[in-house]
């Protein structure tokens, strides 16, 4: 298990978690490339279907990432996001999807660490529930011999 | 057994975007296996689904006429995940068509008679296979006065500049262009198509008239006729509904009884005021 | 112990003092169905129409479905959920308050085909039901007496709300419900692993067909063009695949949360008897736990999806 | 004389030689479990009253793999779409019903139609023996003789079995039919009477039969407009139940779904009822409401295909839709609005 890497899809809100990702990066913070970032004008615009659809196609976790509360661009758009987090994530959990395997979290433009340190911390817990293998579509059967 | 569902493998030979707003492309097929081309034996008016391995088919009516040997032409509209998907590749790709599928337009059965060819817009496809069908000069001498009439909202939106401009110059067809509003040097008419028919449409004696285009303009284009004395079995329209096996199967296409991809998607006027408007 | 045919009597006594004095258009109610334990959802426009309402215990489906966006003035007979709804489509401006008016009926439960089957296999010709306490289904060579209590629906057994309080009329005796809703089973599901509730779960919904059924049966779900639906992206597959079903089970769920009340509308369209309602009741617990709130107990309130507190905690968020 | 008869003590024997080089497959479970399945034949059962979902499945599965492509552009084939025809082990179904037979053969001349033929249903179709069990107590719901049919009805079966005293008598309806009884070891005898009796006894069961013929000889253009359709409609929640468990619905969507190795291109069963089924890429729509979409399916089932098929209904009289629809609303009561539709004054 040890040499798994996942595959983690990041859905950050462009106005903070997006830039600490960025400045992350220029200030030369390691952190690992196991994610696919999706940009998202605000958390609130998050459709729970956008997660529902990462797993689908096999996204080994997925995680969701915005301005603190009170911080939103939009004043408000993350107070609303937080009630629909609440929802979906004691659903996926009440249906046995690992909670380990979805992460939310608050993080600033400015806090670089923070991102480093959560990034880390994602793909650790995600790599300790091992890879997604019952929360996802079946793999294609084809049904084909191989190409010559 | 043969399979109808299979599309026969094509490559995309030449891409030509045919309209100013970029929406329109004509894609040249050229079929992988040269047997496939004797399979895919067809006349005007019929159709055939466009196959893109991974993104869906769409239902296209056949632009090229039988006459044109060694591909087969398509017109496609930017509108839904096949087409976008399609605008998007390039000559040189490869995808599928399979067909063709439905009937032609019933030209032995016009034969010795005048024809008035209506189109509006990018429905002008089937029509294009239709006159370069008709203009051959084995077959020309078949049929009587041709005359067509073609409409689109501006001159960037007319499809086959080249071919229409040449049909233009020969005397053994009338052709009349007509464009919704006045544009500096454009030189044809003026006008919606119901209206430029009203005025050039000759007399229905021995007349047939042959109409694709999108419903308001049929809408606005029968009563024309009608009042022009067309009786409705010589009034041949072509339709289109939301198809997917085109086989007359799966269900969705029907208008009443009749399945569009099957038994039509060309019906006389006649058949259609039996009918229900389900279309 | 109310006879059904006085209920009967009052409803349409009612519905044709309603329609008319104007005061509605339609009156929406059930008719006697056409095989037996069946009704109809039933459209009164004239004091003679009126006849064919009835009150039965099998009057399952929930009317507020037929309000959204419907014009004109009705009336709709409403059990304790119905009502519910009825007053959510209100709050979300489904259809104005004044427009609508609730004949209702307090409810001792409706009956579940499925457990009558289960008491009585034998094919069921006739049911005879003149209370709201029992049946008798008659067959082939027999007739059997069954308790309504011995087959009532899951969700009318834990039933809180059976009488309509927010209507303009009761056509009965208010009753009683369950004191309270504990929701012991789903905690009791909640409290075992992961593993066992996702096996759990992948085997409720396996034989799901995806007709869909369970959403159109609901008043909930009135969206113009539902997510199964959209095409570009298309983000379900239309297979039967065992994920894609759970997707729309999930949504759904989720769609539905702090707005269901547990009319069980779904479960009863369900012709493969899915408990459907269990994705339901997961929100209902955990909106009820997050926010105190039960849906359409009042005109007023504002849907706790459409409002938030700066201080709701969600203490996973890091 | 293509009757035939198995003593109860021989009929093990039999369905032994059923299962003898072929897939058997009877109804197995009671009530909303009861369906067509693997049968060893020492289980099959004769005591159901019919499966819960009719038996198109079995030649229409839900989801059908038609044709998969790799996604392999650099080489030959790939990138292009091979068959994925499959069209299983020969196979010997006994019990199915003689309502769900019939709906196959209707479906059938829809697969197999006057210009195409769909080789996915014909494969299995030909593979496939029919043995139908004759209903000798119908179920409150039926009402195939109102139909045109017969709960000891032949249409779509090789053999057609029923209840004797002692043991099953066999009306042989195909060669395929005659060869499976003969190699059985049944014995020929002439149940001709025996049959038109038990007929005429459970036909009669069904109660008075309403007459549905007007429905044939109106136009369908009167039917179409007549304006009962917005109140038969407006009960309907528009799900696709009724679709799903009729015997001759056999809509279909195609889908692709596509992967990193490759794609695959299947069917899927549609229904009538959806928005989706008929939008067009504009977002016209010609059947925009309910009201458009119950009338298609009535008018489909009552109308275009007796128009289609020589008189022939598509409705079969199985029930499963009156029972199943969450609203009630019954094909029976349906059929008497259309009939009494007043025509056009010529």
């Amino acid at each position: 298990m040890s040499d798994f890497e996942p595959k983690i899809v990041a859905f950050f809100c462009n106005w903070c978690t997006y830039g600490a990702a960025d400045l992350a990066g220029v200030s030369r913070l390691d952190y690992p490339p196991n994610f696919r970032v999706v940009r998202l004008p605000c958390t609130g615009r998050l459709n729970p279907k956008f997660i529902m659809e990462a797993f689908k196609r096999g996204a080994d976790g997925v995680w969701v990432s915005g301005c603190h509360p009170g911080d939103c661009h939009y004043i408000a758009g993350n107070y609303y996001a937080r009630r629909k987090f609440i929802l979906l994530h004691q659903l996926l959990e009440s249906v046995g999807v690992d909670p380990n395997r979805l992460r939310f979290s608050w993080i600033s433009s400015a806090e670089a660490n923070k991102f480093q340190a959560m990034a880390k911390d994602v793909v650790e817990n995600v790599k300790a529930c091992g890879p997604n293998q019952s929360f996802r579509k079946e793999e294609l059967n084809l049904g084909l011999a191989e190409v010559a | 057994m043969n399979n109808p569902y299979l599309p026969y493998p094509v490559r995309i030979a030449e891409i030509r975007v045919e309209t100013e707003d970029k929406n329109l492309r004509t894609f040249k097929f050229e079929f992988l296996n040269p047997e496939d081309e004797e399979k895919f034996a067809y006349l005007p008016g019929q159709f055939a689904e466009l196959s893109v391995p991974g993104q869906g088919e769409i239902p296209i009516g056949i632009a090229s006429s039988p006459s044109e040997k060694g591909f087969v032409l398509f017109t496609v509209n930017r509108v839904g995940q096949v087409s976008s998907y399609m605008h998007n590749m390039k000559a040189g790709d490869i995808m599928g068509i399979r067909g063709p599928l439905g009937h032609p337009y019933p030209l032995d059965k016009l034969k010795g008679r005048n024809l008035v060819i209506i189109a509006g817009g990018f429905a002008v496809t089937t029509l294009r296979s239709t006159i370069t069908y008709l203009l051959q000069p084995e077959i020309r001498p078949e049929y009587g006065k041709i005359t067509f009439i073609y409409g689109a909202r501006t001159p960037g939106l007319l499809l086959y500049k080249d071919e229409w401009m040449a049909w233009e110059k020969r005397d053994d067809i009338d052709v009349f262009v007509t464009i919704d509003r006045e544009v500096p040097n454009w030189g044809y008419k003026v006008g919606f198509v119901p209206s430029v028919t009203k005025e050039v449409c000759p007399p229905p004696d021995n007349t047939s008239a042959l109409i694709c285009g999108p419903p308001i303009m049929i809408k606005f284009t029968q009563p024309v006729l009608e009042e022009a004395g067309y009786q409705p079995e010589n009034i041949i329209m072509s339709l289109e509904n939301r198809m997917k096996c085109g086989l007359g199967i799966c269900g969705r296409c029907n208008v009443g009884p009749e399945y569009v991809c099957k038994d039509g998607p060309v019906f006389t006027l006649a058949q259609l005021n039996r009918l229900p408007k389900e279309y | 112990m109310p006879q059904l045919s006085e209920i009967t009597g009052k409803i349409r006594e009612s519905a044709k003092k309603l329609l008319t004095s104007g005061q509605a258009d339609v009156v929406i109610g059930y008719r006697q169905g056409t095989v037996p334990m069946a009704t109809a959802p039933f459209f009164a426009r004239t004091p003679e129409d009126c006849d064919q309402l009835v009150w039965s215990n099998f009057a399952r489906v929930n009317l507020a479905n037929y309000l959204s966006g419907r014009p004109g003035k009705v009336a709709l007979v409403a059990k304790g959920c119905d009502a519910r709804s009825a007053v959510g489509q209100v709050t979300e401006n489904q259809i104005l308050k004044d427009n609508l008016y609730l004949i209702g009926v307090p409810c001792t439960g409706m009956i579940d085909n499925n457990l009558v089957v289960a008491k009585e296999p034998r094919p069921i010709s006739e049911v005879t039901e003149t209370t709201d306490e029992a049946i008798t289904v008659k067959g082939n060579g027999f007739s059997t007496d069954i308790k309504k209590e011995d087959v009532l629906r899951r969700n009318c057994k834990t039933c809180v709300n059976r009488t309509p309080k927010l209507a303009n009329e009761l056509v009965g005796p208010e009753v009683n419900g369950a004191a309270a809703d504990d929701y012991a089973d789903i905690k009791a599901l909640l409290g075992k692993s992961l593993e066992e509730r996702m096996a759990y779960f992948k085997d409720l919904i396996k034989d799901c067909l995806r007709c869909y059924a369970c959403r159109n049966a609901c008043p909930l779900c009135y969206c113009p063009i539902c997510f199964v639906d959209e095409t570009r992206p298309q983000w379900l597959g239309k297979s039967t695949d065992a994920m894609d079903t759970m997707t729309f089970h999930l949504l759904r769920g989720l769609h539905c949360a702090g707005r269901c009340t547990s009319c069980g509308a779904c479960e009863t369209a369900c012709p493969v008897n899915i408990k459907v309602r269990e994705f339901n009741r997961i929100m209902e617990l955990t909106v009820q736990s997050n926010w105190q709130y039960e849906p359409g107990m009042s005109w007023d309130q504002k849907p706790p999806l459409t409002m938030f507190q700066t201080d709701d905690t969600a203490d996973f968020i890091k | 004389m293509s009757e035939y008869i198995i003593k109860q003590s021989a009929l093990a024997d039999f369905f032994k030689s059923l299962a003898n080089g072929r897939r058997l497959l009877s109804p197995q479970g009671v009530g909303d479990k009861c369906k067509l399945e693997e049968t060893a034949p020492e289980k099959v059962s004769l005591d159901f009253t019919n499966t819960h979902m009719s038996p198109k499945s079995l030649l229409f599965p839900q989801t059908e793999r038609l044709m998969a492509f790799h996604n392999e552009h650099d080489k030959p084939n790939g990138y292009v779409f091979q068959s994925a025809l499959d069209s299983g082990e020969p196979t010997v179904v006994f019990g199915i019903r003689p309502c769900d037979a019939r709906g196959l053969s209707i479906a059938n001349k829809v697969f197999q139609n006057d210009r195409f033929t769909d080789p996915y249903w014909k494969g299995k179709f030909d593979r496939t023996v029919f043995i139908g069990l004759a209903c000798d107590a119908p179920l409150p719901q039926c009402f195939c003789a109102a139909m045109g049919g017969s709960p000891f009805g032949e249409s779509g079966l090789d053999v057609l079995a029923f209840r004797q005293t002692d043991g099953l008598g066999f009306k042989a309806l195909t060669d395929k039919g005659t060869e499976l009884l003969k190699a059985a070891g049944a014995t020929e005898a002439d149940l001709a009477g025996e049959i038109k009796s038990l007929e005429a006894k459970a036909i009669e069961s069904q109660g008075v039969k309403p007459n549905y013929q007007p429905i044939d000889n109106l136009d369908l253009m009167d039917l179409f407009k007549d304006p009962h359709w917005e109140a038969t409609a407006e009960n309907c929640l528009n799900c696709g139940v009724c679709t799903f468990f009729c015997p001759t619905c056999h809509c279909f969507d195609i889908q692709d779904e596509n992967s990193e190795r490759g794609g695959v291109r299947m069917r899927n069963w549609d229904t009538c009822m959806s928005w989706l089924f008929t939008v067009h890429g504009t977002g016209h729509n010609p059947r925009p409401t309910k009201t458009e979409r119950v009338r298609q399916r009535f008018m489909h089932k009552l109308k275009y295909i007796p128009l289609k098929q020589d008189g022939v209904r598509g409705c079969t009289g199985c029930g499963r839709c009156v029972v199943m629809c969450p609203v009630n609303i019954d094909i029976r009561s349906v059929a008497l609005k259309m009939a009494q539709t007043a025509p056009t004054p010529a």
